[in-house]
């Protein structure tokens, strides 16, 4: 039962199994050829043994498959470099004492729910006072400026308030990604602080529970937060971060 | 049904007590006052409808140009009944000529008052004549097709595009749904308009236009017929323009519309005293059609703690019930928000549900209640959420609930894909049938966890009430006092629709549905 | 909305958005790299923006993964050909007359639950009286001699049975399927029968709720039956079929 | 607790007097004779263990050694004896050397049998002794690592590989699991012998040998300590072994055995006159062990339906208690089976399991019951299958069951994978948390439809048990009462291992045990 690294599989419970269970709607009537195609799209996704254990018409010419099968591909661990926050998380008196300590003074921050945005209680778990899972929000830290600008915030109002108060850090939720709405929208920051030659002035933040930090990157932010985020998390990583920039 | 809780009923008589008080409070304001949004009501029921060539639609168009050099102190019809007089054109047709420059209402000479109010009541009243017809039409259906048993199974559908909605909806009605509700596109209730036509571009939701409600109500019809299952249509009567949309609700035979006293004050920032207008006329309009009303308590628990904020939630139905009750809804047609939202995590958490539950059917049992599901505990964890789902599932059959709005599993990750539909309503039958008669097998434990948790949440409302009652409900908001949330009664979009009626102010409908409300 | 029959795609919301639910476990803790893992292996099944919503932690070194993502790969159903069976379900009524007049004599068939399966239920609706899902099984069927030798019979003691009473058709059931041990037997059961040259004597059927058509002819057998099979389809795939060859 | 169902007294005690009937209509028969399997057992007392050099197990060498040259009338502790006696080696050696045709002991000059029983019955003390011992470290070991709150959980390993069960089987005790049971390998219920040594090739389960009793004992042992929480063990001691299977797990420490009285006999076509016989002498193990039984009875609901053939569930638990008092089980040994396999698509089907879940718990109060998970009617809709899981949970909570064996959502596809069991943790404690105190704070109503199916079941168990007492177990067995299931007295596996005692045979642990457990 050794797990080899270079060509790791899924486990259901046998190592190297390869069992994946899936789920999912054709547009075709529950029957003998929906089933084929079924069996023939989990094939070209490389799994074998595909075992059809669930076909229910859905009415209107569709049809929901369950299946399980075993997949032949295998993943490299060793050369994984996932994107890792570089920072490590502080507790409340830490981060405190560090901004006394390393920056001598207080920190300011600004957020908001962007564009059609109107999911607050993200945003407000990192930035409120009552914080989140038990824990402060910044706005309970002394060395902490916070604005919260709140929901629906256009992106331009957000920039200029950004500037008008100095922030060190823009913190941007995004919550509602259908269609892709959250890429387009966090995009178009992005680019209207580049275009006003803006975008080094500010640790750029962006949470919400779709967000990773590999899209956060991706869009040209400093960092993304998903699920289950604390406002420690968020806080050590912006005063580590202003601290490492200043010293470059 | 026997009283499962042993609840004071003196403690439910102060609430309503105080909820008469709190809306004799705000009565005048309302009556003193009208809304753009009111105005292009009227406009929409003497016949004015589609856009001008930029878009903008009509009703907006004439109740813009009327504002614009008279205000609206006197209401549209005034001058709109003038140019129909004078130029014997129908409504419509007046409004395209004056969105093509063709024509100013102020350029015609005008008829007294009551020469207009005499000749031009008649299209009001078969407008009103037209709406009456609609609501027979269900009432006929639902002869012919009897809707399903209670808890009937309430599904959304929010794709953005109102063709997909359709096939969406077919197959869940198929599937056994009893009503469709149609999401709306994001923030729709900010837009001081109503989208025209159909629409196959929004997020998270489709908007609410006139024809996509045409569109889904023909397809549901289909269903109904071939079903014999006759299949409710839901859609959003809350925002900036909730009297309109109540309005084109009762033209397209809408069923329920969600439709809240406070929800656009508290949780989209929309002007208080402009609400508090619009909803009054909007419940008129809903009232008079028929259609059953949704009110949006469960909105509360998404951002406040559902046990420590469920006396907010009891509080704000008896006030959204009396505030109804005014505008002529039967008790029948107040379905009254409440969820399924405590914390998964909490020891005898479904204890506390259940109370709550119960009590809600105890205190208003005339009112079917509009139950949700779980929402904001749900997580990337669906099977976890499609039990979750069961226990609320269950919740309702055990209290006697009427209106199941539907958990899904993905409500974490995205809106309700077509088989997350089907697994949510296959998860409401099962349990539903398997323990269809366990209300009446089920006795509370005399001075148990439930009903002490029960006695409590009403305790704490009567409290509440009768505190907002003593100081107003717009101080009472304003001081956050519902979902900790504060707004200012001059705060928040919208304020500029606010127009306080003169003298003269006619507007033939509010006095053609009282009337047939009896109020 | 129209489906595009040679290229089928998953249904979410929206024709062809290809979305696809999944969950496995890898043999990795729950962290940046196992979350990247499952990214990468999603991608070599051909998901695109994959959506990792639920990863935990499951201990001894595994984490449990829910994912969902967009499928690249499409189907062409045009090109199906499904494996159908190729007669078509009667009724009781229709078959005991289908018998009586083109066969002329009663049919004989003979049933057991192989190697070292115990599960005698699914065998029994199909042939005890009793039947399933409220229907007769054949032993009803006055048109039918029904042979049913339970479970856990050798495969040497069913084809011998087989052979003394002369059966037209020799029913297999099985419904363990771990470590592909069905497989096994009935490629073992199927290999006797060709050793002995007695293949072609019987209609073979095998069933059990894991047994597809296509593996049922892969193995040799005539014809499979899985989930949710009825007495009459199987009744009447018999008969057909002993006609069918009577003619050739 | 009170009486919630408002249950008859006098037909719980007219099933009791039945029940014993029925028990002393078979006692006769089970002390007339010895089995080979008890043989064998007691070979592995005297320290016998390990195989030949063709695999066979020791105990079966020596056994049939004995047994072909003189039978089994007089038990193998006679020519046992004799031998370590002459020879002065130990059990084992003795077994080794016959294994190896270097003794034969029929070759040896006999010692007189009571000289015999005088000098080796201190190694037979000293075996029963060291047996005590194990069971005194369980109770150490459960002072220090208290097990977890009821109802336990209880999920099952079976990957067929020790080695990959004991990586599954920590994993879930950690997760929360509060028994582990690891399942046997497909029919090893039919093997007249036990398989030897860690096995890593089994189908649907793993073998049940003495080292991975071991393997796993140890692996549990780990996490009890790093928990805090003791762990409990489970196999299988039914089928041709069942004597050898119990001695084997006291002396590895398992907590738990399934273990019927009929089960062999009905689903696994065993002789049921062997069964009788060697189900008493294991449970007279298991009662020394301090080991929880657990009944079969959810098997006749696999085969037959749960509402029709309820009661035979009924009248199963109380001949199995009955039975197991004989054995010198206590009540709190004797986990009664019971399961929720009702239709899942039957109106009300909750509210009959319910009663059903109550009944039990009320008319053996002091006996945890051992609570089984849906299966027949688990589909491979794994979502419907977590929901069904759900319910059953809860049904335990409402009803305060013990050992809740938990359902897994892939129970119609595949033996459980590593996250089925993860999520079936998590579905329990979610249930058992979030409706905590449920069973407190519900009554059932007088005369409703919960209290009635718990007479009708209760009545029919009645007459089913005075028939059977009037016509013997034997008998009632070959109608088919059972499961509808018919088997004769003669037919079946095993017979052939059925030996009348002589009238000097002698085995010394039958009288050490009776004595320990005052029977
Ligand atoms: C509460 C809620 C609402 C409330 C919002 C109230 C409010 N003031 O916030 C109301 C009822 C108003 C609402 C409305 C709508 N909602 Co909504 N809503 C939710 C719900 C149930 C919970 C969200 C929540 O509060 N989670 C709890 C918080 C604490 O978690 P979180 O947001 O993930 O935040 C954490 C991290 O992500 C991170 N984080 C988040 N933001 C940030 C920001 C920064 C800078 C950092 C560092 C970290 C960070 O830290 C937080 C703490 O760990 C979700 C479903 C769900 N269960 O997730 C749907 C959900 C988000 N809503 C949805 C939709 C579609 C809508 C509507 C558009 C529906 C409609 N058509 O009307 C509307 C419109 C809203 C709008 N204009 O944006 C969809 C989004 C689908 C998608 N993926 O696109 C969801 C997923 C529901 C669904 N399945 O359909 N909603
Ligand atoms: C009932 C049952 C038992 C009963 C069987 C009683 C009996 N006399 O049959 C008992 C308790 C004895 C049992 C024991 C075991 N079982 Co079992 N059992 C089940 C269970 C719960 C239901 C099976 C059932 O009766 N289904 C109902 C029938 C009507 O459906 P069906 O078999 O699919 O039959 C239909 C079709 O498939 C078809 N069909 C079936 N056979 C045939 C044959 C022909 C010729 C045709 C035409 C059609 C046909 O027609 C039928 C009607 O539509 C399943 C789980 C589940 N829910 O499926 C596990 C299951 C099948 N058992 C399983 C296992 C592992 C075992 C054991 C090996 C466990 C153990 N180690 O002890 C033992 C040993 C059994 C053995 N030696 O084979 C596994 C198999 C895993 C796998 N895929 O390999 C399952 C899936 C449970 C699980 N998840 O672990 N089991
Ligand atoms: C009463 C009411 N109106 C409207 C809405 C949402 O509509 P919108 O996003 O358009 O404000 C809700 C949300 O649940 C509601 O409860
Ligand atoms: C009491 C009892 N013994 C044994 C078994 C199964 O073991 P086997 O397959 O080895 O007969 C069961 C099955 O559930 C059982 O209930």
């Amino acid at each position: 039962m050794k797990v080899d690294r270079r060509a790791v599989k899924p486990y259901g419970d046998t190592i190297n199994d390869g069992k994946v269970q899936m789920s999912f709607t054709l547009p075709l009537k529950a029957g003998r050829e929906a089933e084929e195609a079924a069996r023939i799209l989990a094939d070209k996704m490389g799994l074998e043994e595909v075992d059809i254990v669930g076909m229910k018409d859905l009415g209107e010419g569709f049809c929901f498959f369950i299946l399980y099968g075993k997949l032949s591909h295998s993943v490299d661990v060793t050369t994984i470099k996932a994107a890792e926050i570089d920072t490590n998380t502080m507790d409340y008196y830490e981060i405190n004492n560090f901004i006394k300590k390393e920056i001598g003074r207080k920190v300011t921050v600004v957020g908001a729910c962007t564009g059609s945005d109107a999911h607050t209680v993200g945003l407000d778990s990192i930035l409120n006072m009552k914080g989140y899972a038990g824990e402060y929000g910044l706005e309970r830290y002394p060395e902490f400026n916070v604005y919260n600008l709140g929901s629906q915030v256009p992106n331009e109002k957000l920039i200029i308030k950004a500037v008008e108060i100095g922030a060190d850090a823009i913190l941007v939720s995004q919550v509602v990604t259908q269609k892709e709405i959250h890429i387009k929208n966090l995009t178009e920051f992005v680019e209207l602080l580049e275009a006003e030659g803006l975008r080094d002035r500010f640790v750029l933040i962006v949470g919400g529970p779709r967000i990773t930090l590999e899209l956060a990157i991706e869009l040209g932010f400093d960092a993304g937060f998903g699920r289950g985020t604390t406002p420690a998390d968020v806080a050590s990583y912006i005063v580590q971060t202003i601290v490492k920039r200043k010293k470059k | 049904m026997k009283d499962k809780l042993k609840i004071d009923r003196d403690l439910i008589n102060r609430c309503r007590h105080a909820s008469k008080a709190i809306a004799d409070g705000i009565q005048p304001h309302i009556e003193e006052n009208t809304t753009t949004a009111i105005e292009r009501t009227v406009a929409r029921l003497m016949g004015i409808d589609g856009v001008n060539s930029q878009g903008i639609p009509l009703p907006n168009v004439i109740v813009d140009h009327i504002k614009e050099v008279e205000g609206l102190g006197r209401g549209v019809f005034y001058r709109l009944g003038n140019a129909i007089l004078k130029t014997g054109k129908n409504a419509r047709e007046i409004a395209v000529d004056v969105a093509n420059s063709r024509l100013s209402l102020f350029k015609l000479p005008m008829y007294g008052l009551n020469v207009i109010k005499q000749k031009i009541r008649p299209i009001a009243v078969e407008a009103v004549n037209s709406l009456r017809k609609i609501r027979e039409k269900r009432t006929l259906l639902q002869e012919k097709y009897p809707p399903g048993a209670k808890p009937w199974l309430y599904v959304i559908v929010a794709t953005g595009n109102i063709y997909e909605d359709v096939a969406q909806a077919r197959a869940a009605a198929r599937q056994g749904a009893d009503i469709i509700a149609v999401i709306r596109s994001t923030a729709q209730s900010l837009l001081d308009y109503v989208p025209y036509g159909a629409t196959t571009e929004g997020f998270g939701g489709t908007y609410a236009t006139q024809e996509n409600f045409r569109l889904m109500r023909n397809a549901l019809d289909e269903v109904s017929a071939e079903t014999g299952r006759y299949i409710q249509l839901v859609n959003y009567c809350s925002g900036l323009a909730m009297p309109e949309i109540a309005v084109m609700g009762a033209m397209e035979r809408l069923d329920m519309m969600l439709n809240d006293a406070m929800y656009g004050i508290l949780f989209r920032n929309i002007n208080m005293k402009r609400t508090f207008i619009d909803q009054y006329f909007s419940r008129m309009i809903n009232a008079f059609a028929g259609i059953i009303i949704n009110t949006g308590e469960d909105n509360y628990l998404t951002t406040s703690d559902a046990v420590e904020e469920a006396h907010v939630v009891l509080a704000s139905q008896f006030i959204n019930e009396e505030l109804a009750l005014r505008s002529g809804l039967k008790h029948e047609q107040i379905g009254l928000g409440h969820a399924f939202e405590i914390n998964p995590d909490i020891e005898d958490g479904f204890l506390m549900e259940i109370a709550q539950a119960q009590l809600v059917t105890m205190i208003f049992p005339d009112s079917p209640v509009k139950y949700m599901p779980p929402t904001k505990h749900m997580t990337g964890d669906i099977f976890k959420g499609y039990l979750m789902n069961g226990l609320f599932n269950l919740s309702s059959i055990m209290t006697g609930q009427s209106i199941q709005l539907l958990g899904m599993l993905t409500e974490a990750i995205h809106t309700p894909f077509l088989h997350d539909r089907a697994l949510s309503i296959e998860n409401a039958k099962y349990i539903f049938n398997n323990a269809r008669h366990l209300q009446d097998e089920i006795r509370f434990t005399s001075n148990g966890r439930v009903q002490k948790r029960a006695d409590t949440v009403l305790t704490e409302a009567v409290h509440l009430l009768e505190e907002v009652a003593e100081k107003g409900i717009m101080k009472a908001i304003e001081e956050g006092k519902f979902a900790v949330i504060s707004r200012t009664p001059e705060g928040g979009r919208g304020m500029k629709g606010v127009i306080k009626k003169e003298s003269d102010y006619f507007n033939p409908f509010i006095d053609l549905f009282k009337e047939e409300l009896g109020i």
